[in-house]
């Protein structure tokens, strides 16, 4: 009672306040306000960093014009936060888990929706607590269908699971068991594929109710995950996806097809770049082009098991020719590599703070794709991010 | 109601500083107006701002002259301004006041410290320099106050530093 | 309703997995455990962050043996908070702040009681959201009453007043005015003393009921914060507290007299000190040493308005003979200094990244004050510990 | 519930690594009985921990044997050990599983990376060694899954590192 009492009046007190503060401080003879944001740009990358070296409780989205390389802005949310964009850029989607005590009490997630102009949250949707707690967060946590009318979050209980969100009612329409296999990439309007711990993908067809309409499995797998693992997340050009692999192989797949057919993997490495040592390597080593038909992909020199390690060079194949094209050497080594989808693309790398050297802060550096030119860097990054994205296409 | 109208009214008839801060922020309370603070026109506060900042050095600098009594992230490196916000934070109504010295026209100014709160902190270009800091038993000097009062959240995103007014 | 449900389930799903997982990983064959704590130690010492260089929600609370300079255990609460011991020693009080939604939403402001030894929490109390959000964090902020029935919190809208709360019941009892007053130093059983604006004390009785039963102020000011002002923490050593300036004099205030009563002041520095441009300055620049009548204090050569600024050395003064008796250099310079209250005293002192400096961690130092000789180090400290607390008395 | 059972007991079927790790992970489940993980009787812990680090290096080195596929911080430094959680936080009875080379033996061991949850992290002796670091499709191998099924905060302090057999 005393509480209720308290905050009620506390409304008042601080309704008073703001008035006899602004009158008691004088409004500046400035212009002073809160600043909005333009529509997002081609060339805006969207930095998330899960957890910074103090504190994981609050991921943090970076909003970064990629052209001034300014930092525009942030959102900050709550433990190894994901986020998507809306289609058609006007808002943006965290999904979020809080505690009531910070790290500990009850647990509650949710879909943050903010207005992309103004980082302001409009609306949330309250999910079932079981989503997804992984470092590094990536694209496959957190999905919108290509309308833009259902978000698609990962569940982990460690049984895998997806939660549809229904973005036009702001509300959970279902979920969708997706039988121990993980991660969502969307393959169509109402069908996304997750990735199967023998290495065959699992295709899932779901309706307008965000129930499992149709699930299918690939016959065989398509890589063997005991001798040569991909990487979760592919890159998506045009009917085919190609996901890259700890030992430097290509595994195309048809991702039209319902369940996915398997292409016929080709190799990165030449027998000169595997006696290197060269080998894939990163948080997000994978980037995609798609009107260059191009993939890219962070390199370093390194033994097995090396996979996360930062990579020194981008390499650049032309998944038609299935050949090298262009190879571009870091100012600094990098652990995420994204690749805007426009006409006149941008290449972006993070670079982390070694584990073991000096401490210091991350950095965005970017490159012309084009030449290969580095064009500059925005240094003091907030947290560590982890994982860059943008708009999906070119608008 | 009474009584803590009465509370800080007492509070600001202490503020006589010998540096003169408060009592020239009461002389820039007797003479403006009670407004509201937002929205103000877009246009014009771009300007402003651009013009205000011609020749006074580098606002994205710890050693620009508004800083003298600055303590937090410059939110000109985390997407606003000197005087404005990042987008989807709040600007306080309420600051701590600094007095900094103009470097073209000599002049003394005072300068409120407005933080911008509702996000956790951008954590770029800290900044702290202490000249008039006074600890909490002089609130309206404390930069280690946290200055939301008046908004819906005490978590500080970055602090602006805004022109209150010419020190006679 | 889906919600409560999905939140119903979770639970037996929770428990089925405890069940199901550790049946299917095995009990290891090594003892694993939970470990717990010993009774507080004399040297022990606890060191508050309140804020990493990544987020502010989530204060610190580093417990550390100053004997071995091992990190005992962590207490991570909200943002901003304060904390205390029981004087038994059997609980740690904090004074914590959250947001529903991490950076924003509901404020819910709690005292969280922990058992000393398991670190783990036993009680909460609900407060008026309205607690002091202050860097860096004093014991002026939260303090126990010698009897350690009563919690006084300080509150700051920017009004100040002081909730009080009652431990044996875990209940709000009452909420004090403090007329505009600063900080609580307890000076009695039942009595508090704030610093004013002016430079007065204002003293402070209390009944069990947490209302205020007389309130006092010193006639006149005992220091001129225009002139010269004090750091907010006194050093109390048996009837008397000292204050230091950020000019360097020590102002003595007769504590047990209601209202106190102002003592002559004196110079901690000569005359070729002052040329020397020393200056004490640091979040926490002084220390008491009851039983040999000391104050330790961290000086700096710096220019006015350094008071911040981290000291390169620790003067030490007998306050009786009103002279410096030990001067200890520091192998890093330091912002906080803390002395323990037992007859073998430390001292301890954090020193913090410089701001402009290459990013590096805090450290604490340990030091014999008998010898002044350095005894050691811990490094890594996690976050940017701003205070230094102990037991308050030897036990 | 029946259709969870199945679905992990699939997940475990597929568990036959070329390294062998989850194959022999099914042969220490098989051999071992359902017992309840805590408390542990304290005394002989200790004295376990002790034993087992005896000429085995440094357990507060990312070096240490037993760290070939850690990520995150050691609870060795945190007030934890190699087995044990620091006071106040829970030990999850889940994990992820690696392999790793004793230096003294030879033998290779299955070693269960346990977080100690419920705590913000640590952050002291970040260590990140991926042996036998999976994709999520391996949830087991992913050392970046956070493992803090079973209890009631999915905030890691740190990580210890434990034992649970031979590789065969």
């Amino acid at each position: 009672m005393r509480i209720r009492l308290g905050a009620a009046s506390g409304i008042i007190f601080a309704a008073w306040l703001v008035a006899a503060l602004s009158s008691a401080q004088a409004p500046p003879p400035e212009g002073v306000r809160v600043r909005e944001l333009g529509p997002i740009g081609p060339h805006w990358v969207f930095l998330v960093s899960p957890a910074g070296a103090d504190s994981e409780l609050s991921t943090k989205i970076e909003i970064v014009d990629g052209d001034s390389l300014q930092l525009l802005g942030l959102l900050t949310g709550g433990l190894l936060s994901t986020a998507a964009l809306s289609p058609d850029r006007k808002f943006i989607y965290m999904a979020d888990t809080f505690y009531s005590r910070g790290s500990r009490g009850d647990r509650t997630d949710v879909i943050s929706i903010y207005d992309a102009r103004r980082l302001a949250p409009v609306h949330e949707v309250v999910i079932p607590a079981k989503r997804q707690q992984h470092i590094p967060p990536d694209s496959s946590a957190l999905t919108i269908t290509p309308d833009g009318r259902f978000l698609l979050v990962a569940n982990l209980t460690p049984a895998t699971s997806v939660t549809v969100v229904d973005v036009n009612s702001n509300k959970v329409a279902g979920e969708i068991d997706t039988a121990g296999c993980a991660g969502i990439v969307m393959a169509g309007a109402r069908r996304f594929n997750s990735i199967c711990g023998d290495g065959a993908l699992l295709s899932i067809r779901f309706d307008d109710r965000g129930k499992a309409a149709a699930s299918r499995r690939m016959a065989r797998p398509f890589f063997d995950p005991e001798k040569d693992p991909v990487f979760s997340v592919p890159a998506v050009i045009g009917k085919r996806a190609y996901y890259a692999s700890y030992h430097g192989m290509v595994y195309p797949v048809d991702w039209e097809a319902d369940p996915p057919i398997a292409g016929a993997p080709w190799p990165m490495l030449s027998g000169e770049d595997r006696k290197a040592g060269w080998r894939p390597g990163g948080y997000q080593p994978l980037a995609a082009y798609a009107p260059g038909k191009l993939i890219y992909i962070l390199m370093h020199q390194g033994g097995e098991w090396t996979h996360k390690q930062a990579g020194t060079e981008v390499w650049v194949y032309n998944i038609e020719q299935r050949r090298r094209v262009d190879k571009i050497v870091l100012p600094r080594p990098g652990s995420e590599v994204y690749v805007t989808p426009d006409r006149d693309p941008r290449m972006f790398v993070v670079s982390l703070p070694e584990l073991n050297g000096p401490p210091s802060a991350p950095i965005l550096q970017s490159f012309s794709t084009a030449s290969g030119r580095y064009l500059g860097a925005l240094d003091q990054l907030p947290g560590f991010p982890l994982w860059i994205f943008g708009p999906a296409r070119a608008m | 109601m009474d009584a803590l109208v009465e509370r800080i009214t007492r509070t600001v008839a202490m503020r006589t500083s010998r540096r003169g801060i408060l009592g020239m922020l009461g002389r820039v309370l007797l003479g403006a107006a009670v407004l509201p603070l937002l929205p103000v026109d877009r246009i014009s506060a771009r300007a402003n701002a651009a013009a205000a900042d011609a020749g006074e050095g580098d606002p994205l600098s710890c050693d620009y002259w508004r800083y003298c009594g600055f303590d937090g992230s410059l939110c000109g490196c985390c997407g606003g301004s000197t005087t404005e916000c990042p987008p989807g934070t709040m600007m306080s109504p309420t600051s701590w006041v600094g007095t900094c010295k103009h470097p073209l026209d000599g002049k003394e100014y005072i300068i409120g410290y407005r933080d911008c709160c509702g996000k956790d902190n951008c954590g770029r270009c800290f900044c702290q320099n202490n000249k008039g800091d006074m600890p909490l038993y002089r609130t309206q000097l404390d930069n280690g106050v946290t200055w939301c009062f008046g908004t819906s959240s005490y978590v500080v995103n970055c602090t602006t530093a805004v022109k209150l007014g010419l020190k006679s």
